[in-house]
């Protein structure tokens, strides 16, 4: 009579075991990165700080990215561009955890992210945008912010609903970092409008923001200058750059030649899921595969 | 606790899979609507109710049919059989557009949240079965005899009984046609598109309330085909008859995936056959604890049923 | 945005100034209520009972007496929470001084609390679980308030059991609940008055089942002979077809949960021969005369219940009658009533409420209809 | 035509809102006693208008009105705060209603000291059912949860040791605070317990809503995926509300067992949860004075409505319907305004 409910019960007493085990084994693992992390800082050298190790990807089938490898080094701004397609968005899903690679591996300080869970990614230090604004347009600009800066706070839910110091103190302190951000970005003046009623530069801007506020080491860009005007671009890259030069490390998508040519320390092409080229602007600019793969020279004759 | 089942094993799977026939033609209708709304209709289970009471008005006040205990004659019986099965179908798949247009249209061309859409379905659920209750006096209706139930032929101690056979039949013949039909029609292949990707297919040209529409139709037509065979078979019907069916077929849509036609088939089928295997076995009070344990487990090991779609996403 | 504020002013306003009119007071009438389903699933057999009452009440304002009577009703929808939600609003309405019912145990339970704070008499002419007038039972006894007109499954259970195996030479009972409250109670009280060894097996079937296949099929693996369903008429009709459909020859019985006319018009020829128990006797076998009026009067004929809520309602008006108008010396009335009811035996109760009555009745389902065959002894 | 656009595109909530930052800290705290002092003087205005036919008003005050505000809003926690579809609320309500009614009528324990072990019951069962359940989204968990209402009704029913379908009767009342006691015929003291609740679950959701736990709850709620990009633990939060949730279910249990004194498997059906759910939607999901406006309307208009007797339901049907065609966003919707909720925390809220 009772077994029924002894199945459910073993089951989920099984399920529990499982979870609470799996996040053991992460938090231990977090320790240790943070710790080599730590020590890693330390070194003022040109590091690699993200590595595509022959990276494969397939869906049923159909091959996303094959075997690429890249290097993406501490303080640099890459840009990844290729033909629509071309796999570069599918990139920025492994790196961040939303796809898992189906073989090949992501190292973010000589660490493997393979199966960690994407808050995870997004606490050891990496953080993106979206292709298609994804904002918490309920949210004002600045909680959007707040929510990023959440990732590095100690205080749980108890804390938070007794009001303990801890919890005041640092939602206080996420408070002044989410306005600092804001103003870094130059939008504090919206930080007190919703999220989604503002104008869209403005939500281009918030997404590079709510990114900031998780205190990434590498900052994910996906196409951050679609649908703006000259004048817009120019204020982006002069963004861009300032983020670079107060210690991030940027990997750009982006379709705008002039603004990649103006910015990128370095410019990777991926053309059908593979990696054709990989050095300075002026160098990828003149490379005859690229120049093919933009062109549109008939798939057999490649 | 197996003598049950070893000593009725046949015969418990013929009328598990009689069951899980009416099981897949419902859950079709959650299906299909599921698959292009992405959204419960919660209303199917009154859908499928008003297809029971059509079947009955249509074969006892308009055929003229009486309670007995033999089979109609056979041409008065083809003549019964097709009119309530397509006056059923015909009820339900009205009743089916009605509820589209009442309580989904609406809120969908607002494009709000789909809890309130849901809310809304529930809302005309109510009242659909409270009209019925209201007519019916809460009463249960009796469906006249049409068919005997005389076995035709007997495999392993189990026998095949003209309503049995008919509906395992005809349920198989109406998912296939089903099953073709969005494969291969243009309005399937619409609904296809728009299943895949609403706004693409909107830029394709396809008019979104007039598939919507369709596929809510083509859902109330598989209800109210369940509801002709379920009323033949078990002779009555009530105005709460689709609370638990409702729950079962939906159970079953989610366990072969919801949204995939042929998970749906499956599903259906496989519950049907649950249902009996774990009542013999455990005691019929805990079939439906059987039941939804199964689909947790389904669902932990594969979260989009086991026809869903393979995302290949990891999960939080 | 003045204009919203003055709107919300003028609408709290204007609920203050229908708050504060207070309802008209009271007249020469006195009041009773009928508590039992009167919407929801099981709303013919409230309404089958309330016409009973009305009937009775009628009859009564017809001599024009110096109190008139007039009813409420509070539909419980047989429902114990409902029940919980409708019992305060009577117990603290000062000028009801009686309830006939609650119709159903469940409701009488959640009901109870109330009632018998408030020391408002009750008889019920249906609610038959044994344990509201059990004093053993705390909590679910219903003295000194509570009465009722119909013998307890208590005797319900051991006359079922004789009824289905009377006439077989080797029964082998199977007996089916549908997992309520009433229909477990029964099988508790049916199952040790069966026969020695004839038990070959039980099933539980929730009450809204349609498929009954796998009952049928361990009934057929048992190859029992005599099967019980103590669960309700629209269930009942459902299993019999379907046990019959399969083959099942032997007998079907069920208690009163089953008696009831649309029992036989649902299942058809499969419910020919089938047993039933009920503690009461339909009014039309009691006094044709009465029933005839009753047709006349409601323009139903008299429901199942219908003698029984006549019975009822007519002790508490004879306790109008001889004066008694308020809930305390009605009570007192009701404990001491030697009442003639409609079928000529004397109706009184004993110190936990259980009427004198004390008969099942037994039926049978006879070319469509269901006829009474006399008390089960 | 003007009145109906008015009302359809109206946002009280707003109006509120903006009203409510404008006052003076005194201003509020007078507004906010007095608003609490006319609340807890609601069972003196059963009569006129307000009274319901049949069932007491005073017993309607507390169930269903106050239990379903106090069950919607804490079901508000899991649907509306962080967009969970839970159908299986009505489990934890059962929880907590037979925790009270096993140990009330087995041990000596009265009612306020079986609260909380009702409420750590009713968590413990959000965090088994939540474990495996959150990992699905949307319909999938919707019909998990809902399994999870039947299986723990239906093992009620299966479990003659608690009962079966015969329930549990005798539950004691709890025992008198002070001069307060609690009588089954005058049920005022049962509804100040309620709006005791009620007001601390709702000082609960203020206060998270402001704090970290609440952003990412609606994080979560707007965009899961996102969420999880952005550095939210999901699975960690999604089952800190489910159990939020369920606690204040079990709250309600425990008490509407020690109320009605009985109770019976037959109490927590599908329709219970679904019923709580249409509170939540139907006021205004997310937003607690919706919430509240929507329960206090859902659970007494059927009382109130009693004299159409057969029709009841269907109307009530009708109303859901017509309801949320034209007000989707409940009778109050969420906040729809220019201003940070983030502000008020400075005022210590």
């Amino acid at each position: 009579m009772y077994n029924v409910l002894f199945v459910y019960l073993a089951m989920a007493v099984l399920i529990s075991i499982d979870t609470i085990r799996r996040d053991r084994i992460q938090k231990g693992k977090d320790q240790e990165r943070y710790v080599q992390e730590r020590t890693l800082l330390g070194q003022k050298t040109k590091r690699v700080l993200l590595e595509l190790k022959n990276l494969t990807i397939t869906f049923g089938g159909v091959t996303a990215l094959n075997a690429v490898n890249l290097k993406i080094y501490q303080g640099e701004i890459l840009a990844l561009i290729g033909p629509n397609g071309a796999g570069k968005t599918t990139v920025f899903n492994v790196v961040t955890g939303v796809y898992r690679a189906t073989s090949g591996e992501v190292l973010l300080n000589e660490q493997s992210l393979d199966g960690m869970k994407r808050h995870h990614i997004t606490k050891i230090g990496i953080a993106r945008t979206f292709q298609n604004i994804r904002l918490f347009g309920d949210m004002t600009a600045l909680e959007n912010v707040i929510t990023g800066t959440d990732v590095h706070k100690r205080s749980g839910l108890l804390g938070g609903l007794f009001g303990m110091p801890r919890a005041r103190r640092e939602e206080k302190a996420g408070r002044v970092k989410a306005h600092e951000i804001l103003q870094f970005i130059g939008i504090d003046e919206y930080s007190d409008r919703l999220a989604r009623n503002l104008p869209y530069g403005v939500q281009r801007r918030l997404e590079i923001a709510r990114a900031l506020g998780t205190n990434p080491q590498l900052l994910l860009l996906d196409e951050p200058a679609a649908g703006f005007n000259p004048a817009e671009k120019v204020e982006l890259a002069n963004t861009i750059k300032k983020i670079r030069d107060a210690g991030y490390t940027v990997l750009l998508i982006e379709h705008d030649m002039s603004l990649i040519m103006g910015i990128s320390d370095r410019v990777a092409v991926l053309d059908f899921g593979q990696k054709i080229a990989d050095d300075l602007p002026s160098v990828v600019q003149n490379d005859k595969r690229v120049i093919e793969a933009y062109l549109g020279v008939p798939a057999d004759a490649s | 606790m197996f003598s049950t089942l070893i000593d009725q094993f046949w015969s418990l799977t013929l009328s598990g899979i009689a069951l899980g026939f009416i099981y897949v033609l419902i859950s079709l209708g959650y299906t299909m609507v599921y698959g292009v709304l992405r959204m419960i209709n919660f209303a199917n289970s009154e859908i499928f109710m008003f297809g029971t009471f059509a079947t009955i008005v249509i074969s006892r006040d308009f055929l003229g049919n009486v309670d007995g205990t033999k089979s109609l004659p056979l041409p008065k019986l083809i003549l019964t059989i097709t009119l309530c099965l397509l006056g059923s179908m015909l009820v339900s798949g009205l009743v089916a557009v009605f509820v589209e247009l009442v309580a989904y249209r609406r809120l969908r061309a607002r494009g709000t949240n789909k809890l309130a859409t849901l809310i809304s379905a529930i809302g005309i659920s109510i009242v659909l079965s409270e009209f019925m209750r209201i007519i019916t006096n809460s009463r249960p209706t009796l469906n006249p005899r049409v068919l005997e139930k005389k076995s035709l032929f007997e495999i392993a101690g189990a026998s095949f009984r003209m309503d049995t056979v008919l509906t395992i039949i005809f349920a198989a013949v109406l998912f296939v046609v089903l099953d073709r039909f969005v494969k291969f029609s243009r309005l399937g292949r619409a609904i296809r598109a728009v299943s895949m990707n609403e706004d693409a297919s909107k830029l394709m040209g396809v008019d979104l309330n007039k598939v919507i529409s369709a596929t809510f139709l083509i859902g109330g037509l598989m209800s109210g085909a369940a509801a002709f065979f379920y009323t033949l078979t078990y002779e009555n019907t009530k105005f709460n008859v689709g609370f638990t069916l409702g729950l079962a077929a939906f159970t079953a849509a989610v366990i072969g995936g919801i949204g995939n036609i042929r998970g749906a088939f499956f599903g259906g089928l496989s519950l049907g056959l649950v249902e009996v295997y774990a009542s013999s076995i455990l005691g019929t009070e805990w079939k439906s604890v059987t039941v939804f344990i199964i689909l947790v487990l389904v669902l932990v090991l594969k979260p989009n049923g086991i026809f869903g779609e393979a995302v290949q996403q990891t999960r939080a | 945005m003045k204009k919203i504020q003055a709107g919300v002013i003028a609408a709290l306003a204007l609920v203050l100034s229908f708050t504060l009119s207070a309802c008209g007071g009271g007249s020469d009438t006195i009041k009773i209520a009928y508590q039992g389903p009167l919407s929801g699933g099981e709303a013919q057999t409230g309404i089958d009972e309330q016409n009973a009452v009305k009937f009775a009440i009628e009859l009564y304002n017809a001599t024009n007496p110096e109190k008139k009577i007039e009813l409420v009703s509070a539909d419980d929808q047989g429902d114990g929470t409902v029940a919980a939600g409708v019992a305060p609003g009577i117990a603290n309405d000062e000028s009801i001084v009686a309830v006939v019912g609650p119709a159903y145990s469940g409701a009488t339970i959640a009901s109870l609390p109330y009632y018998k704070e408030a020391g408002m008499p009750m008889i019920s002419p249906s609610a038959t679980k044994v344990s509201l007038t059990d004093p053993a039972v705390a909590g679910e006894f219903g003295g000194p308030v509570f009465h009722r007109i119909p013998a307890t499954d208590k005797i319900q259970g051991p006359a079922l059991g004789k009824l289905a195996v009377s006439g077989v030479a080797a029964p082998k009972v199977f007996v089916v609940d549908d997992q309520t409250a009433y229909s477990v109670g029964l099988v508790e009280y049916l199952l040790p008055s069966l026969p020695k060894a004839s038990l070959v097996g039980t099933d539980s079937t929730k009450n809204d089942t349609a498929d009954f296949a796998p009952t049928v099929a361990k009934i057929k693996a048992k190859g029992a002979n005599v099967v019980i369903y103590t669960g309700y008429y629209s269930q009942a009709a459902v299993l019999v077809k379907q046990l019959r459909d399969a083959g099942y020859k032997g007998i079907f019985a069920g208690g009163d949960g089953v008696l009831n006319s649309e029992f036989a018009v649902l299942a058809g020829a499969a419910a020919e021969g089938a047993r039933l128990t009920g503690a009461t006797v339909p009014l039309g076998e009691l006094s044709p005369e009465l029933a005839a009026k009753f047709k006349e009067s409601q323009g139903v004929e008299p429901g199942v219940y219908a003698a029984e809520s006549f019975d009822a309602a007519n002790i508490i008006i004879e306790a109008i009658k001889a004066g008694n108008t308020t809930r305390a010396t009605i009570l007192a009335y009701i404990k001491t009533v030697a009442y003639v009811g409609v079928g000529g035996q004397t109706i009184s109760f004993d110190a936990n409420g259980d009427s004198t009555l004390g008969f099942i009745n037994g039926f049978l389902v006879k070319d469509g209809k269901v006829v009474s065959t006399g008390a089960v002894k | 035509m003007k009145l109906l656009n008015r009302l359809r595109e109206g946002n009280l909530r707003d109006w509120g809102a903006s009203f409510w930052e404008q006052s003076s800290p005194t201003k509020r705290k007078v507004i906010a006693t007095s608003l609490i002092g006319f609340a807890a003087l609601a069972p003196f205005m059963g009569f006129g208008l307000l009274d319901t036919p049949v069932s007491d008003y005073g017993a309607v005050l507390v169930y269903p009105v106050g239990m379903f505000i106090l069950m919607a809003l804490g079901l508000n926690i899991v649907v509306g705060k962080s967009g969970l579809l839970d159908l299986g609320y009505v489990a934890f309500f059962a929880i907590g209603a037979y925790t009270m009614a096993i140990l009330g009528t087995r041990t000596s324990l009265n009612t306020w000291e079986i609260m909380p072990i009702g409420i750590a019951l009713a968590m413990l069962a959000g965090l088994i059912l939540g474990l495996p359940a959150l990992r699905l989204r949307g319909d999938y968990l919707a019909i998990v949860t809902l399994g999870f209402g039947e299986i723990v009704r239906i093992s009620a029913l299966n479990t003659r040791e608690i009962g079966g379908p015969n329930g549990i009767a005798n539950v004691p009342v709890p025992p008198s605070i002070g001069p307060i006691k609690f009588s089954l015929n005058d049920q005022k003291a049962f509804f100040w317990v309620v709006l005791i609740m009620i007001l601390l679950t709702i000082w609960m959701i203020r206060r998270l809503s402001v704090r970290r736990a609440g952003r990412a709850w609606e994080a979560i709620r707007q965009d899961e995926d996102v969420a999880e990009l952005m550095g939210v633990h999901t699975l960690k939060y999604k089952l800190w509300s489910f159990s939020l949730g369920a606690a204040v279910g079990g709250a309600a249990g425990v008490l509407y067992a020690s109320k009605t004194l009985f109770i019976a498997p037959e109490m927590f059906t599908l329709n219970v949860s679904i019923l709580i759910l249409a509170c939540v939607v139907f006021g205004g999901m997310g937003n607690i004075w919706g919430v509240v406006l929507g329960a206090a309307i859902l659970a007494y208009l059927p009382e109130r409505i009693r004299f159409i007797s057969d029709a009841r339901l269907l109307v009530f049907g009708l109303a859901l319907v017509i309801t949320m065609n034209f007000r989707p966003d409940g009778l109050l919707p969420r906040k729809k305004r220019e201003k940070a909720i983030v502000k008020s925390t400075q005022d210590g809220i």
